[in-house]
């Protein structure tokens, strides 16, 4: 069965981008931006250890943010396209809409929190009438079938499913961002040019799709290589730029994650 | 409300709100225990209580029965409640007291406590509702240290069903998933080809 | 109890009676048909009972929950009921279910994928833990291609947060974030003229 998982910390993509903007709000031109990407990719990777569908997620989420920085350490390109331009404004507009309500929503729940104590501190009476008026009562079988009791019993003998973790679709792979940038500048240089797809294909668990794609944004971020996407939800160009010397997989330096 | 000093107050109020949410009738002793004052006091007030509610004219007692004590309707508004009971309440009976009356059928006699393991939930007050329409009775008592009250189905359920007798349930044998079902919906394996013959 | 005419003094130990043997919050309609009387008269007699059991200081209170009355212990003694009751503690909702269930009172009737939207997570287990408790249920079918089930919240929701009625929620403009936060926001994600010292 599908399973609602939080991370340790956090229950989606737009929980943990209020909490990384939001914890500086004592001095809010604190904030950079960079810092809240990097450290939003160190959750994501952590992130791997649980769930997929939740990891995508946060991925989408990444996607944009990612996006953002990329355009505000290139503030004087002439060629950015204006079209593209007002695509990434409304994004980010977008994405501060979301925000916004999730906020909104968040803070409700904290009311929800304190009304459901307080309801909890009082008990209902459900005692029901006595036994003087047992005669009164309809009967209470009235219309119930031999069917029904059958199923009654099937339903009740039948185990609830008990909710807990489902470990069974996380995969027992514990590929790390930093193996698979290891993997990639052993491989990048040799073909020079790749497509996304084909770099994955051989890759069985969308966890490790997941992974390669992060590793392919630190190459980006690092500079050694340069990605294209010529329209949207189409192939992705890898293009590696880092020149034909074998580089160390150890001097690609990864961010410190832990933030 | 009565006349009361500071202690007796909050003891008053505890027996109160206690009572109110009890299904069953509340022992003394169990007040005394739980408000941790003597039972001879919890006597007095219960009884003083009690008066107050008459002398106020309320609507409802609070009454001792059998070695406990219960809020209930007055008497005097019997038409009332009786009124509400054939027109206000839903006739039909609730998931819940369904599933343990076919429980009890199936199973019978069994403890309240083994309906409780099926259930995953204490049948108490589903099971007065059962016995108290007649459905559900005390058949005997269990063998074993404890001697636990075992229950069983009535004539009146066999009658109202339309049944002979007790061999006349439709067998379920053939529905209830087997084992190799609940092991996995337990621990959240998947199992690829359930086997069709799957019985118990 | 309280100072009244005699009609009056009637309807309330009706109403006390009623309430006192009902297993759920009693609607004021109903108590208006069951006693013959008009329901405005019913809502006057109610809220004054209730109010005068309160000025009693009594441990048990009468609040109007999901559409109508019932007996309840008061808050202030919930230690000595949770100490008889023993599992009187409830389950407390985590925050992703307090945030769903947020979502959809507020937001009723909506999809599952409107929920997504805006929490940013797929609601299908939360959702699915919310209506195994009876908070939330399946109201209608979008009119749309999909016919996607469209969720709402129940009267047992109301019961758990204590309101009487949607419209006890508080007026969702008071949470939207203030200026501060949407400023906070905006500079986190702002786009353009990166201070030249913003690193990265």
């Amino acid at each position: 069965m599908a399973f609602a998982v939080a991370t340790p910390v956090f229950e989606g993509p737009f929980d943990l981008l209020l909490h990384l903007i939001l914890r500086e709000q004592v001095d809010i031109y604190e904030v950079s931006l960079t810092r809240i990407v990097d450290e939003y990719l160190a959750e994501i990777e952590r992130l791997q250890v649980v769930d997929l569908d939740v990891a995508t997620e946060f991925l989408l989420i990444a996607a944009t943010l990612v996006e953002l920085k990329a355009r505000r350490l290139l503030p004087g390109r002439d060629d950015v396209d204006l079209d593209d331009e007002l695509a990434l404004w409304e994004e980010r507009d977008l994405l501060l809409a979301r925000l916004l309500e999730c906020k909104t929503f968040k803070d409700v729940a904290g009311v929800f929190s304190r009304l459901a104590d307080d309801a909890d501190r009082s008990f209902p009476r459900t005692a029901g009438p006595d036994e003087r008026f047992d005669d009164v009562m309809p009967d209470l079988l009235e219309g119930t079938t031999v069917k029904r009791v059958q199923a009654a019993y099937v339903r009740a003998v039948t185990p609830k499913p008990v909710e807990r973790i489902d470990l069974f679709h996380v995969a027992p792979v514990r590929a790390s961002v930093a193996d698979a940038v290891a993997e990639l500048v052993d491989e990048l240089p040799r073909v020079g040019r790749i497509t996304f797809r084909r770099l994955t294909s051989g890759l069985v668990e969308r966890l490790e799709v997941i992974v390669r794609f992060l590793a392919l944004l630190e190459l980006f971020k690092q500079g050694v290589i340069e990605l294209d996407q010529v329209e949207q939800f189409g192939e992705i160009d890898v293009l590696w730029t880092g020149g034909l010397e074998p580089v160390a997989a150890g001097s690609i330096a990864i961010d410190d994650y832990e933030g | 409300m009565m006349e009361l000093n500071e202690i007796d107050t909050e003891t008053v109020r505890a027996i109160e709100a206690i009572v109110m949410v009890a299904v069953e009738p509340v022992a003394p002793d169990l007040l005394a225990q739980l408000l941790e004052q003597p039972k001879a006091m919890i006597e007095r007030l219960c009884a003083e209580l009690s008066a107050a509610y008459d002398e106020a004219g309320h609507g409802f007692q609070m009454v001792k029965v059998a070695g406990g004590y219960r809020y209930q309707s007055h008497a005097e508004l019997a038409p009332y409640v009786e009124r509400f009971l054939l027109d206000g309440q839903r006739a039909r009976m609730s998931g819940a007291a369904l599933e343990t009356l076919a429980i009890v059928a199936y199973k019978q006699p069994l403890s309240r406590a083994q309906i409780a393991s099926i259930r995953g939930v204490d049948p108490d007050g589903v099971l007065r509702t059962l016995q108290a329409r007649g459905y559900v009775t005390e058949v005997a008592r269990d063998a074993g240290p404890g001697q636990a009250i075992l229950y069983g189905t009535t004539a009146t359920f066999l009658e109202k069903l339309g049944l002979n007798s007790l061999a006349d349930l439709p067998p379920i044998a053939q529905f209830v998933p087997g084992a190799d079902v609940v092991e996995a919906l337990e621990f959240g394996l998947r199992i690829d080809v359930p086997a069709p013959d799957a019985g118990g």
